[in-house]
């Protein structure tokens, strides 16, 4: 017994001396000094986002990713929340630029108001990516949605469904939100290329609703009495075309009237398509527009280049969503995607 | 015992306790809490925002502070007009949209853009004004329909003009330098916020339009009937606002170039939280300019910090929405409780130790007698109040009244009486000059003199105010008794700087030296403190060196002699210490000697008091003044010292019942007159081994 | 904030901050009859007065003086002569006289032929007041077992409550104490259902006291004057007489020890502030400001230290009628009371007067009086 | 045919429809004397406006007296009549609370966001409650003990609220109805009798908060309260539990109309606070006749009010004017109404009360 102990342990000590001696002389691969410098430049940088406000599924959405990204390469990211005032986020980007981060991600109230400051801030040497919602000035980077081509897209479904002889009406109506929005401007650009080509198209309502669904409720209940035979209606933001979906449901008119909005597919947008408030909802995927984000802030960060020396921008893909392809792997929620 | 009444001593000399009741009766101490808020939460942001105090961040706040502040100065003068302007923030955006419609779309020279904003906000103001002004419509309903009606102005026109808006530029050097140009780092938007604060200021506090506007806020029908065209400042209060607020919007404009939707949405609640905040109260009447910026700086200051520390908006909004909250509570609890508190504390007794009163008995001179048990009454019930008497050489009895008149008894027989003077104030203390004038202490007003033809003119009424003095000591109180120097300067004596005429006796339980010895010299005018910290200097007569004055500190119950001239002018020593009772008034008598009125023999109760401070105060703060422990002031007494200070005589009243109080003697002739601030009459009573012919006027300046 | 300012003083002082002495109001809405009473008698000293059968008898220092009733006005005879001052004089049943001589005891007899019935010396040195109970004996008040009757106001600022009432056999001159720790008694009247009414004065109450149960039950509180002697009035209520009033002064130094020990050490009594039987003549003596004479005259709401009040109550001890002597009067201190077909007579020990007045309710032989 | 159906269906929808009906009657008898009545007061002067607004809008807009049209006309504005309810018993007792939106908004989304949280719907509901119910009170309390005056508490309140329901009980600020409760949006959408659920809701409301200020201590002593503050309270009036009341009534009226609110719009969005629906709450009070001074106003100064702005807005909207010019019109009408109200009986000098603003 004793004996077949003994012989068991030496042989288990010869194994591993063997191992080691083999382990020795294998090939330990080569470092790569791209990746430590990747690491070292980007560790301790600062980057503020400043959103329009949190609250929503666009900004938590995002902020969720660029975080994600934060917490991985281990830079400093902050969020500030002007909570929907214009005039709080002129005022936080101002001391933004006297605070000099190295990179702000601006989500614009409008294409006007922030656009000096930012132009400032570029001056000062912080790089500045504008996400989905861009403004007058070009900055370094302009990630988001390419609206004119959502205009162009939700106009031709439109004209799909109440063109010449289709649909109750060749009426239709368009809930904007901002009118000096980025999202506006350039959406109604894109829907109107389309309409101005279909002619019998009439649009006999077009009203800003502030991005507020109690608003574009109200609107479109006005205008389903005045046009009983609306036939289609163009959002331009989901979630406040909850709004105006409820008043087309509340007029019992869900079928006759179709609905286009788009927006950031989240579950809460999609629960909408399933149930039949929108009709045709064109999403320009948060979770994806995050990550390019965070592409975009990793290049910048590390590029040598000075704030606003060269300038890039990137229209990402759209998806667009009705009741058949409806399913979870194009539409998210917040605690997916964190 | 001894070392734990030294602590007592002690601990009352270091701690000022009188001034916390001294700064509660400040005017400027309401503006002085939100002005510490602001100051914590600086130190606090410091602290947790690094680089919080750097320039640039002070210029950007400067360029927020002069848009938010000048609707917050708007705001103000309406609350002042006992009104409210809920209107400013759709006001604003109107404005805004104006001016970036004249620069940026229309192109317009600046000038003409500025105009054109002042104009539409004129309008705006013009419309609330005349509606809440002239027609009188309710201000809060008022200003929130306009608020709708402009609001709804701004959402037709502006898609209009959004895109043509955001389409271009202005090109003007001024425009920019409104909008981001400084001097020195100070942001040029500030400067002219400045200016206007400042300009404003005046106006509001100095000029008749904002005492007006203060008056109908304060107290709108009073107003009404003082026969201010109330109509008119009311609609003035909202066209201002109006103006104001175009100014903020055109600097606003100036800075971004732009406007979005909302913009000035919510600006109403923000701009009253802040007013509020700095301290002008609601209601009307109560606020100031430095309210108002002290406000908006502080609202600004928290909100964009907590933006600063990446706060949610939510938390923003949450901790403003309990800051307002406190910030009216405490307006409200304030203005409620102010005074009780007041009332409360301003009384602060001190430690004062006196040696155990002499008893008569054991004092042959001090033995209690009934010489003024047979007292001749002069004019009973003619007189109210005879604070002091004198003579002049015509033997002619002269005395104060508290109806504010000086009263002439005509000698020998003194049955005849007249009014011989009217002051207004009740006369106190009273001398002949040389030249036959009557100089007197008027409580409440100052020095005054009376010609022989009974023309009253002022001598002073104020002195050299003290660095040190919370109180404003450069007025007259209660200027108590005088007396002329041969110089002519006139010495005269301020019992306490911190209680008025009517209220004299509460000093008695403070028993600190709140009183002064102040000299007016007629040939420079001037007049300056020279003794301070007396207590309750009362008496006062010129020693006949002409070189010293004795004076009596009445609680203190001794006599001191002051060198205001001569090889030792400025020495003070103790003339008479430990007297049996308060002395009053001091003057001099026949044979080189003095009388010194007793107004209130002193008790051994009261004596204990003295030396117990928190009894005292205690005593105030509990019980009704009427029912506080008190000397015996029922009870006169006269005596009668020699030049060097030894106790000659005393005149007693033994019953208490002829003649109560004595505050003031006059020798003449032979008599002794006797006054008492507290009778109705005046003594006189025969003075044994006396020069017959002796009067104060050739004691003073001799023969005619 | 109030509560804040509050919470302060409550932190400076440890009592509560209000001292409040009962106003008078309501039957004893101030008035002048007190003062406006005839006056019969003018001798100092004077302190107790009783109606015996046919004679008014009245106790001044250590003499007995008599009117004959009905009362014919003149001067009074003196019956006899103790040696000691006279502290209480109670009449029997059997038309005896109960004597109390400070320092010997209790006298039991008629003019002429007293036998004494020797107290203890703690209990013979401060009697007040004497009634006799329905088991025969004899119910006395002993003011304080510390201080003597005329150290009163020291026991009062040193907060005596000291005082008992003591039931004396009057065969056997067996005493015993029926109860403690009174408030300084000053009167004492037999009720119907064979309790005891003693007027506890530092306490300004009337308690009942039950000489079998010793069950004490409060009759009357909180009253704004300091209790003397209480005597039946003829339609069955009580009179009751006071020694001096309540001020928010004399409440005030109670409370603050410090003070008042200080005082009690080093000043003599005639100093104290406190109240007194009559206004003090003294130079010397305290005063409160609202009692200084303003234009030569005193008002009669000033807080004097002495004041005349004199109540009468129904047999519930309820208030049904007072009558004063005010700030601006004399007779003040009122010790004694009894009443007669022909008129009320009251004590001021203060004024060392006798006076007399008629009650609201005296009857026929008040309005005789009158006339 | 369209005639007869007017007052039929108004007389059974809201008690007004006599009002006007009557009204209406005299005024074809005696329009003199009937100027001369109504003019005496804003209500006067509004029920007037109205009944002019309702006759021309259906002579001259054909589609107007349709009874589509009148039950889309009263839909539209129930909400806010529920809520000018809630304001009235508050603005009666001379008080003022400009925090029922946050208290709407923030309640029924919490409620809903417990739900999506596991717990059942029900439950939630009663939890949103509750919490409507404590801000309400504790509004009251700081109103009545603080002695803080009205508006500025509830303003204060209101952000208080919001900032609290966002920060703590939820991220999102749109809240659709969790999914699996369909009958509570269906509740919203479903019709008695042809009459949407939230018509009938505020009629019966309209009814209950009637009787409760008509024929209750607690309605009688309200108006005591808004006439006299002082007077009451020195005539021992309970004013303080009163005012608290007042607040949690307005609240718990909030939270009620924000369920409706949600499950016709089969969500509730948080932003509503930001918007401007308090003011309109407000000037239909206002327009109705309850003067913001207190003491006097009843529900049919409520219901005359809504209905007024109710036939406004539909008149306008049939005559294609659009949303942000129906507000301005909005605006401009109730101007007059208070400029009319003031030239017919004007402020003197010697009566205004100081500080009321």
């Amino acid at each position: 017994m004793k004996l077949g102990h003994l012989g068991i342990s030496a042989m288990a000590a010869l194994v591993a001396t063997v191992t080691a001696t083999a382990t020795l002389a294998q090939n330990k691969g080569l470092e790569n000094p791209r990746s430590t410098s990747f690491h070292e430049t980007l560790e301790g940088k600062k980057v503020v986002f400043l959103p329009l406000s949190m609250g929503f599924d666009l900004t938590e959405g995002w902020a969720a990713r660029m975080r994600a990204q934060a917490d991985r390469l281990n830079y400093d990211f902050q969020i500030r929340d002007p909570a929907w005032s214009t005039d709080a986020g002129t005022r936080a980007l101002q001391s933004l630029i006297g605070e000099a981060p190295d990179l702000i991600v601006a989500h614009n109230p409008d294409i006007q108001s922030y656009a000096r400051l930012l132009a400032q801030a570029q001056a000062k040497g912080i790089k500045v990516v504008q996400i989905n919602l861009e403004s007058n000035t070009q900055t370094d980077s302009y990630v988001g949605a390419d609206w004119t081509e959502i205009g162009k897209q939700a106009a031709e479904a439109v004209v799909e469904r109440c063109g010449e002889g289709k649909g109750s009406s060749n009426k239709v109506a368009i809930d904007t939100g901002v009118p000096t929005a980025a999202s506006d401007v350039f959406q109604l650009d894109g829907i109107y290329k389309v309409l101005d080509q279909h002619p019998e198209i009439e649009v006999v309502s077009q009203q800003a609703t502030e991005y507020n669904p109690e608003k574009a409720r109200s609107i479109m209940e006005t205008v389903l009495q005045q046009h009983p035979d609306l036939c289609g209606a163009i959002g331009i933001w989901d979630n406040q075309d909850t709004g105006t979906a409820s008043a087309i449901e509340q007029a019992g008119k869900g079928d006759q009237v179709f609905l286009v909005t788009s927006g950031g597919g989240n579950r809460v947008g999609c629960e909408n398509v399933e149930n039949g408030m929108f009709d045709l909802y064109i999403s320009y995927n948060v979770p994806l527009q995050g990550d390019i984000l965070n592409a975009e802030i990793a290049r910048l960060l590390l590029s040598e280049t000075k704030a606003g020396e060269n300038k890039a921008l990137y229209f990402n893909p759209l998806t667009q969503i009705t009741k058949d392809n409806v399913n979870q792997r194009n539409c998210w929620t917040l605690d997916e995607i964190r | 015992m001894a070392a734990k009444d030294e602590l007592l001593a002690l601990r009352y000399r270091l701690i000022p306790d009188r001034l916390l009741g001294e700064l509660l009766t400040k005017s400027w101490i309401d503006n002085v809490i939100p002005a510490l808020a602001l100051a914590v939460t600086v130190i606090i942001m410091t602290i947790l925002i690094p680089g919080y105090l750097s320039a640039g961040n002070m210029a950007d706040l400067g360029r927020q502070v002069s848009e938010m502040g000048l609707i917050a100065l708007a705001m103000t003068v309406v609350i002042l007009s006992g009104g409210i302007d809920l209107s400013v923030g759709s006001m604003f955006a109107l404005c805004v949209l104006t001016a970036l419609t004249c620069m940026n779309v229309a192109g317009l020279p600046i000038g003409v853009s500025l105009a054109a904003t002042l104009a539409a906000g004129l309008l705006c103001g013009l419309l609330n004004g005349v509606l809440i002004g002239y027609l009188r419509l309710r201000a809060f309903i008022t200003t929130l329909v306009t608020l709708v009606i402009f609001r709804a102005l701004y959402d037709i026109i502006f898609p209009r003009l959004a895109s043509a808006i955001v389409g271009s530029f202005p090109t003007s050097a001024l425009w920019d330098l409104i909008g981001f140009g400084d001097f020195f780092g100070v942001p040029v938007s500030f400067l002219i916020f400045a200016v206007i604060a400042i300009v404003l200021h005046i106006g509001l506090s100095r000029l008749r339009p904002g005492w007006r506007l203060r008056a109908v806020g304060g107290a709108r029908r009073s107003a009404y009937n003082a026969g201010i065209n109330v109509k008119f400042t009311v609609c003035m209060a909202y066209v201002v606002s109006g103006l104001l607020t175009a100014t903020a919007a055109f600097l606003f404009s100036a800075r971004l170039g732009s406007t979005g939707a909302d913009t000035g949405v919510g600006l109403e609640i923000t701009v009253l939280t802040a007013v509020v905040l700095g301290g002008v109260s609601l209601g009307g009447g109560r606020g100031s300019v430095g309210n108002a910026i002290i406000g908006t700086v502080l609202v600004l200051i928290l909100s964009n910090s907590l933006i600063r520390l990446s706060m949610p908006g939510s938390v923003n909004q949450l901790i403003l929405g309990l800051v307002l909250v406190a910030a009216v509570l405490f307006d409200r609890k304030w203005i409620k409780n102010r005074s009780k508190i007041l009332s409360k504390v301003y009384v602060s007794p001190t430690y004062l130790p006196l040696r155990d009163r002499p008893d008569p008995g054991d004092d042959d001179y001090l033995a209690v007698n009934d010489k003024l048990g047979g007292v001749e009454l002069i004019g009973l019930g003619a007189v109210e109040g005879p604070e002091d008497v004198i003579l002049d050489r015509d033997g002619n009895l002269y005395t104060g009244t508290r109806h504010g008149n000086i009263v002439r008894f005509f000698g020998p027989d003194f049955k005849r009486h007249e009014v011989f003077a009217r002051i207004g104030g009740h006369p106190l203390g009273l001398a002949f000059s040389p030249d036959g004038d009557l100089l007197t202490c008027v409580g409440g007003m100052g020095v005054y003199r009376v010609t022989p033809q009974g023309v009253v003119e002022k001598v002073t009424d104020e002195t050299n105010r003290s660095l040190l003095s919370i109180i404003d000591d450069s007025r007259l109180r209660l200027p108590d008794d005088l007396d002329i120097a041969p110089d002519g300067r006139v010495f005269f004596s301020e019992a306490t700087i911190r209680y008025d005429m009517s209220e004299w006796a509460v000093d008695a339980l403070e028993g600190r030296g709140n009183g002064r010895l102040i000299c007016y010299n007629p040939h420079t005018g001037t007049t300056r403190t020279v003794l301070r910290n007396l207590i309750f200097p009362n008496g006062i007569t010129m020693c006949r060196d002409g070189q010293s004055l004795l004076f009596a500190e009445t609680w203190a119950c001794r006599i001191s002699r002051y060198w205001f001239d001569g090889p030792s002018k400025g020495r003070v020593e103790i003339f008479m210490d430990n007297l049996p009772g308060y002395p009053d008034n001091i003057n001099r008598g026949s044979n080189g000697a003095y009388w010194v009125a007793l107004l209130g023999m002193r008790t051994k109760t009261f004596d204990l008091a003295m030396r117990k401070p928190a009894f005292r105060r205690r005593m105030a703060k509990r019980i009704a003044s009427d029912e506080w422990m008190f000397p015996n002031i029922n009870r006169g007494c006269v005596l009668q010292v020699s030049e060097a200070g030894e106790l000659m005589d005393s005149y007693w009243d033994k019953a208490g019942e002829n003649h109560p109080s004595i505050t003031s003697t006059c020798e003449h002739r032979g008599w002794l007159y006797l006054g008492g601030v507290s009778n109705n009459r005046i003594g006189r009573v025969r003075i044994e081994n006396s020069v017959p012919d002796w009067t104060i006027h050739q004691d003073y300046w001799g023969e005619r | 904030m109030s509560d804040l300012s509050s919470w302060i003083v409550n932190m400076l002082h440890r009592r509560d901050a209000g001292i409040s002495v009962p106003a008078m109001d309501g039957v004893l809405k101030p008035n002048s009859r007190l003062e406006d009473a005839t006056c019969i008698l003018n001798m100092p000293g004077i302190d107790d007065v009783v109606a015996a059968g046919s004679k008014l008898v009245v106790s001044a220092g250590s003499s007995l003086l008599a009117f004959p009733l009905p009362f014919g006005g003149g001067d009074p005879e003196t019956i006899s002569t103790f040696e000691g001052a006279i502290s209480f004089l109670a009449v029997l049943d059997d038309g005896r006289y109960a004597v109390g001589v400070t320092g010997k005891g209790v006298y039991l007899g008629v003019p002429g032929s007293f036998t004494l019935i020797e107290l203890a010396p703690e209990l013979s040195a401060c009697m007040m007041d004497a009634t006799q109970v329905a088991d025969g004996r004899l119910a006395i008040c002993i003011g304080s077992l510390r201080n003597p009757a005329n150290e009163w106001k020291r026991d009062l600022m040193e907060k005596g409550r000291s005082g008992c009432l003591c039931l004396l056999d009057l065969d056997t001159g067996s005493s015993d104490i029926v109860a403690e720790d009174l408030a300084f008694p000053y009167g004492v009247a037999a009720r119907a259902e064979g309790s005891v009414a003693v007027a506890e004065s530092w306490r300004h109450r009337i308690v009942a006291i039950n000489p079998a149960s010793k069950k004490r039950t409060v009759l009357l509180e909180d009253l704004p004057a300091y209790l003397s002697r209480i005597s039946p009035a003829l339609n069955g209520g009580y009179w009751l007489t006071f020694l001096a009033p309540r001020r928010q002064l004399f409440e005030f130094v109670l409370r603050e020890d410090g003070f008042r020990k200080e005082m009690l050490e080093t000043v003599d009594s005639e100093e104290w502030v406190g109240p007194s039987l009559s206004a003090s003549t003294r130079y010397d003596h305290p005063l409160q400001q609202g009692a200084v004479r303003q234009m030569g005259i005193l008002k009669p709401w000033a807080p004097s230290s002495s004041y005349g009040l004199v109540v009468r109550c129904d047999e519930n001890m309820r208030p049904v009628e007072s009558l004063h002597s005010r700030a601006d009067g004399a007779l003040h201190g009122i010790t004694g009371i009894c009443e007669t077909d022909d008129g009320v007579f009251a004590v001021s020990r203060g004024a060392g007067k006798l006076v007399r007045f008629t009650g609201d309710s005296a009857g026929s032989a008040a309005s005789e009086v009158q006339s | 045919m369209s005639g007869s159906i007017v007052p039929e269906k108004s007389s059974q929808n809201f008690p007004a429809g006599e009002t006007i009906e009557v009204s209406t009657a005299k005024a074809n008898r005696d329009g003199a004397w009937l100027f001369a009545n109504l003019a005496k007061s804003q209500e006067g002067v509004v029920l007037m406006l109205a009944v002019l607004a309702f006759f021309g809008f259906s002579l001259f807009l054909p589609s107007f007296l349709s009874p589509g049209n009148l039950l889309a006309l009263v839909r539209s504005v129930s909400i806010l009549g529920i809520l000018a309810l809630g304001m009235a018993i508050v603005v009666i007792g001379r008080g003022i609370d400009v925090s029922m939106i946050a208290t709407m908004v923030v309640s029924v989304a919490w409620a809903f966001v417990l739900t999506r949280g596991g717990l059942d719907l029900e439950l939630a509901l009663v939890v949103g409650g509750l919490f409507a119910l404590a801000t309400g009170m504790a509004i009251g309390i700081l109103i009545a003990f603080g002695e803080v005056p009205p508006i500025f508490a509830t303003l204060a309140a209101g952000s208080i609220i919001y900032g609290l329901g966002r920060t703590f009980f939820f991220k999102l600020e749109m809240q659709n109805i969790p999914p699996g409760y369909e009958w509570f949006s269906f509740f919203g959408r479903a019709q008695i009798f042809g009459i949407p659920v939230t018509v009938v809701t505020f009629g019966v409301l309209c009814v209950v908060v009637h009787l409760i200020l008509s024929r209750t201590r607690f309605g009688w002593l309200t108006y005591a309260m808004g006439n006299n503050p002082e007077a009451s309270r020195i005539t021992g009036v309970p004013v303080r539990p009163m005012i608290v009341a007042h607040y949690a009534v307005s609240a718990i009226v909030a939270y009620g109309a924000g369920l409706i609110l949600a499950s016709s719009t089969s969500a509730i969005n948080a932003r509503l606070f930001n918007s401007t629906m308090i003011y309109d709450i407000l000037l239909v009070v206002v327009l109705g006749g309850i003067g913001l001074s207190g003491g006097h106003g009843k529900v049919r100064n409520v219901i005359l009010g809504t209905i007024f702005v109710g036939i406004l807005l539909n008149g306008m909207t049939i005559l294609n004017i659009d949303y942000t010019v129906q507000n301005l019109v909005k605006g401009v009408v109730l101007l007059l109404a208070i400029v009319i109200d003031s030239l017919i009986n004007p402020r003197d000098e010697q009566t205004s009360q100081q500080g009321d603003l």
